[in-house]
């Protein structure tokens, strides 16, 4: 009984135009929280958090930083989930959820580079560390761009949609190897001036806003994901007819 | 079929002589270019008290991978053998199986036997040789079968080199890491067991990975025709 | 044993409102059709219409379709050959024997290269011979498969005279010993028992 | 003729994007990998008393533009255009020249703007960062030229790949030498004319020579088929 | 200005003593021929006769032959059509163009893709389409070429009737405005005017 109609719901949740309406309401509650999630968290990390006893203000950047590059290992994982169930079960809608989360992730796992280096300079002495973290991050970047150039190749809809769900596929596999390796081999070599992985024990006053900044990340890139997801998917059925309907009633409304 | 396919590839090895030497050639040829422009690097090596040249070996072993990788199906893609391969093999799993162990083979495995040769170029303490080429043994499979993934996917591009190096080259890095540390580990007379496993592992997830992922890549690249 | 099965043999190939699809385009209207063993179809249609696609499909090479077909393992001749270059014709012969795991040896290889009439290049290189001889080559591989369907992409590509005269031959006797053979051609290939099969552009323009 | 040649090198340049983005990513990233397999070479270069940065820097700058040189000619073979060209053509020298200088653009002249990057990862001083780019400006058209010649010999070939290597790299050796000495000089406060000099010299010797022989080698190529 | 100019029109291709030559070995016996305006000529000869390999001789594309040959600059069209898949037809035509320095517009090549039944596709990329519509696309580039002598190995492959037709109209045309054409083929070409060249192997064996 459950099984056969969580089996509908899955199959219909294949369905474009199904999806579609579905997502309409979760596009403005994701906007509105990440708008509201940010800028409390911002609002609360930057003026009324105490100064770090050590790195004075320039922990500040940690607010932006660890959302970040959560975000960036989350969506990639997300590309590699949509891209395992596109093979599988052979959706269309997977292929647009990796057009969407693709380049969104390249730009957060950017910014996490960005602003990681950016706090290095101050806390290391310089802008660039090889250390585990840094290492497993900048090759995130790779994947992304390798995952970016592939689709870039293929001009066909439907093969650049396979091709890219299974490289996804495969890094997202190989992503906790790769994490593992790096940070053995930081352990091992690179005594780091900076230990990323000893949990700084933070005070509740500092950690809290970074909750708040961590959910406002993942509520913003839902909202982007969701809103690049259904552009694409209008795109793609411009042809259908309750796609023309949306259409038409969005603009005289 | 497994002892038509298997004859297939010998004679092709036999016939186009350079796919077993080349490799060679190549790795040498890259070491002795790196050696001449970073003749430092070795120097320092030399004393063992750094370790630059396991990781340079380790390095030019995937560069040398990589450059093997990229002409992997495309003969055979372009012949149309690959298409045949498909439509008419009874399981063509163990074709693509076959196709991936003869690359290693030729490959992979060759380089086992230049360790010494490399190790002597690039000032390697000679008691890490054993260690090395264990590690070449067990990581070299990895390398070899991640690698056929990206060069099914990229085989119909023409200008697939360089599209391979990226898709490939950051799944292998866990290969490079553990690689380059077990020989830096036997360099120091530390125990190397924890590689082994680690080696091991990562070339039998690859093991059980590849050949699907590889065949699904081929059939992608088939129906871009 | 039971009478309607020799009545009506099993079809080799069964297809219900097939069409090939590319870019999400539908190529023609789509068709159904039924091969059984004995028939020779020509696949006929402008260029463009999309024979080398449906000849791809069901080979299984290409999968953006809609309807659906049910078929044996085919035997698929495309554009590209499938000869290794660095092989002579008689190793590649051999390759495909053991793909299909049918028995190969020396003198029946030998005597189907004879009839394709290119049994004086047995020995030498498939990269080394003719546009015309290769496909001579690929005619001795048909010649020696055990699959009952072929699937035939422009089979007169590249033949002379004689060697198109041998293919109506090996394509006639095929379906008269149980096989069956759908061609995609231009040019008709002169064999007496023919039904043809038309493809035509979809007019309707949907896409799926 | 030449702008119906480069108006196409430049639409094809446009419709297959990799082809600008590919020879960074896969610079920067096997730089990455180096470092990441060999962190001591960096440490030692941190401190300038060793030179280990600029022949990393320099062998990794020969090993993309090999890559990139393997599919200089590939797509333009196979698709007969380059039979075309030299039957057609009013002067396939032109046609030639254009391909190596497009060539270029794509991957060394584009290496130059990556020197800060690439200085940064591989520790390079910040003094030696000018010495850099300019190396790479008056070495890389060496390399497109004399790999050209290469590309030409090798494009019949399916496994091209890595005989090309075996060809072009001995003859990429003195802007190796020179390109890393430059860099080394510049490092250590010296001046940088002499291997200014040399590296126009080898550039000019090349432009001189691959042209023609590129031509050459792509006719020995078209005779193959 | 004189008389005998007049008379006797300056040859396209002239051949002497010509054969040519695979692995040291003469492929057909020397043949002598002179191709002068308005001449349409039919390559024959069984597969593997040497007929691509004396065209590509003819281009310049291959250099091992006896004998002597001068001719004008030719338009060659072997197997590979040398149209890049990244372009669209109207791209590499422009590309064609420029190769031969002849002047070109967007509505005399409109024109031709038109004449070649392949207008649809004049925006599309070369690579997706079908064997036929690449054919009928490299036909538009001989409408537009300045060239006088054309060198075709087998035009006909993957073109449909109406292409055919086609196919001999624009030779025909070609020849009567000044034009030549030599082309192999193993389906003879529907022009009245031909002249049949026929490859025989060569006897004598000789090595050179
Ligand atoms: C470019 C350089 C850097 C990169 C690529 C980088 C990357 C990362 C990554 C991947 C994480 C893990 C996020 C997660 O929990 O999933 C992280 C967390 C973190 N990073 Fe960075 N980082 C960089 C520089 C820095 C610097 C310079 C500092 C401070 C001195 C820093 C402080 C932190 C902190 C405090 C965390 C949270 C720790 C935790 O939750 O365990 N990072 N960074
Ligand atoms: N690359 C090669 N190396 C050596 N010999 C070759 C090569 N290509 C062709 N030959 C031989 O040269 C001869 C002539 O080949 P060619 O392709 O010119 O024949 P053809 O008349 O065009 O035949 P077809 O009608 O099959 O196209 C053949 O006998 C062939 O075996
Ligand atoms: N790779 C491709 N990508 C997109 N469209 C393609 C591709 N290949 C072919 N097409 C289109 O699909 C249609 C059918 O092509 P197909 O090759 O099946 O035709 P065909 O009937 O075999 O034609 P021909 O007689 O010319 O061989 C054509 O209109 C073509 O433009
Ligand atoms: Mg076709
Ligand atoms: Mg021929």
């Amino acid at each position: 009984m459950l099984g056969a109609s969580l089996k509908r719901l899955w199959h219909k949740l294949g369905s474009p135009r199904w999806f579609f309406s579905l997502t309409t309401p979760w596009v403005t509650f994701f906007g509105w929280s990440a708008a509201l999630l940010l800028l409390w968290g911002a609002i609360w990390g930057l003026a009324y958090a105490p100064a770090d006893y050590q790195q004075g203000n320039s922990f500040r950047i940690m607010y932006v930083h660890v959302p970040a590059a959560m975000l960036a290992q989350s969506l990639y994982i997300g590309m590699g989930v949509a891209g395992f169930i596109g093979l599988v079960w052979r959706m269309k809608l997977t292929d647009v959820a990796i057009s969407a989360c693709l380049p969104l992730g390249m730009v957060v796992t950017a910014l996490a580079l960005f602003s990681g280096s950016v706090w290095g300079r101050p806390t290391w002495g310089s802008w660039w560390e090889w250390d585990g973290r840094t290492v497993s991050t900048l090759v995130l970047f790779f994947l992304y761009v390798g995952v970016f150039a592939l689709r870039e190749a293929i001009a066909e809809a439907e093969l650049r949609a396979r091709a890219s769900a299974l490289i996804a596929m495969v890094g997202t596999v190989n992503i906790p190897i790769i994490k593992y390796s790096v940070e053995w081999w930081n352990t091992l070599h690179q005594p780091a001036s900076f230990s990323l992985t000893q949990k700084p024990t933070m005070p509740s006053e500092m950690w809290l806003p970074l909750l708040v900044m961590v959910l406002g990340f993942y509520c913003f890139a839902g909202f982007i994901v969701l809103l690049r997801m259904r552009s694409e998917i209008l795109q793609r059925e411009s042809n259908a007819r309750w796609a023309r309907d949306w259409i038409v009633r969005r603009g005289f409304s | 079929m497994i002892r038509a396919a298997l004859v297939r590839e010998w004679q092709v090895l036999l016939r186009g002589r350079g796919t077993v030497i080349n490799p060679i050639a190549f790795l040498l040829l890259t070491t002795t270019l790196f050696v001449i422009a970073a003749p430092d690097a070795m120097t320092t090596a030399a004393d063992q008290s750094s370790a630059v040249a396991p990781g340079v070996l380790w390095s030019l072993v995937l560069l040398t991978q990589l450059l093997a990788l990229d002409s992997m199906y495309r003969r055979d893609f372009d012949s149309g053998v690959l298409e045949q391969t498909l439509v008419g093999a009874q399981v063509p799993f163990v074709a693509v199986l076959i196709r991936i162990f003869m690359q290693w083979l030729s490959t992979g495995f060759i380089m086992v036997g230049l360790v010494p040769l490399l190790g002597l170029m690039l000032g390697l303490s000679s008691q890490a040789l054993p260690a090395t080429a264990l590690a070449l043994l067990l990581g070299t499979p990895a390398l070899s079968l991640l690698g056929s993934i990206g060069a099914s996917v990229t085989v119909g591009f023409n200008r697939g080199g360089v599209i391979l190096a990226l898709l490939v080259l950051p799944l292998f890095l866990p290969t490079l890491v553990f690689g380059a540390d077990m020989v830096i580990s036997a360099q120091a007379g530390r125990s190397v067991m924890p590689q082994v496993y680690a080696l091991s592992l990562i070339s039998l997830v690859a093991l059980a990975l590849a050949p699907f992922a590889t065949l699904a890549g081929l059939k992608i690249s088939l129906e871009m025709q | 044993m039971i009478d309607g099965a020799t009545l009506t043999p099993q079809p080799l190939l069964h297809a219900t409102a097939l069409s090939c699809e590319r870019g999400g385009q539908r190529l023609f209207s789509p068709l159904s059709l039924s091969v059984l063993p004995g028939d020779y179809i020509e696949l006929i249609g402008e260029n463009g219409s999309g024979k080398s696609t449906l000849l791809r499909t069901l080979a299984g090479l290409h999968s953006q379709f809609t309807g659906e077909y049910r078929s044996q393992d085919a035997l698929y001749q495309g554009h590209r050959l499938g000869l290794d270059g660095l092989l002579t014709p008689l190793e590649n012969l051999a390759w495909f024997a053991g793909l299909e795991d049918c028995p190969s040896d020396r003198e029946t290889t030998l005597d189907a290269l004879d009839r394709a009439g290119v049994l004086v290049k047995a020995y030498s290189l498939c990269s080394a011979m003719s546009a015309g001889q290769q496909r001579r080559v690929a005619m001795a591989r048909w010649l020696l498969s055990s699959r009952k369907l072929w699937l035939l992409d422009e089979p007169l590509t590249a033949l002379d005279a004689s060697a198109q005269g041998l293919l109506g031959e090996i394509i006639a006797e095929h379906c008269a010993s149980g096989g069956a053979a759908i061609c995609a051609t231009h040019n008709p290939i002169d064999i007496s028992n023919k039904s043809e099969l038309i493809l035509q552009a979809d007019k309707s323009g949907a896409r799926s």
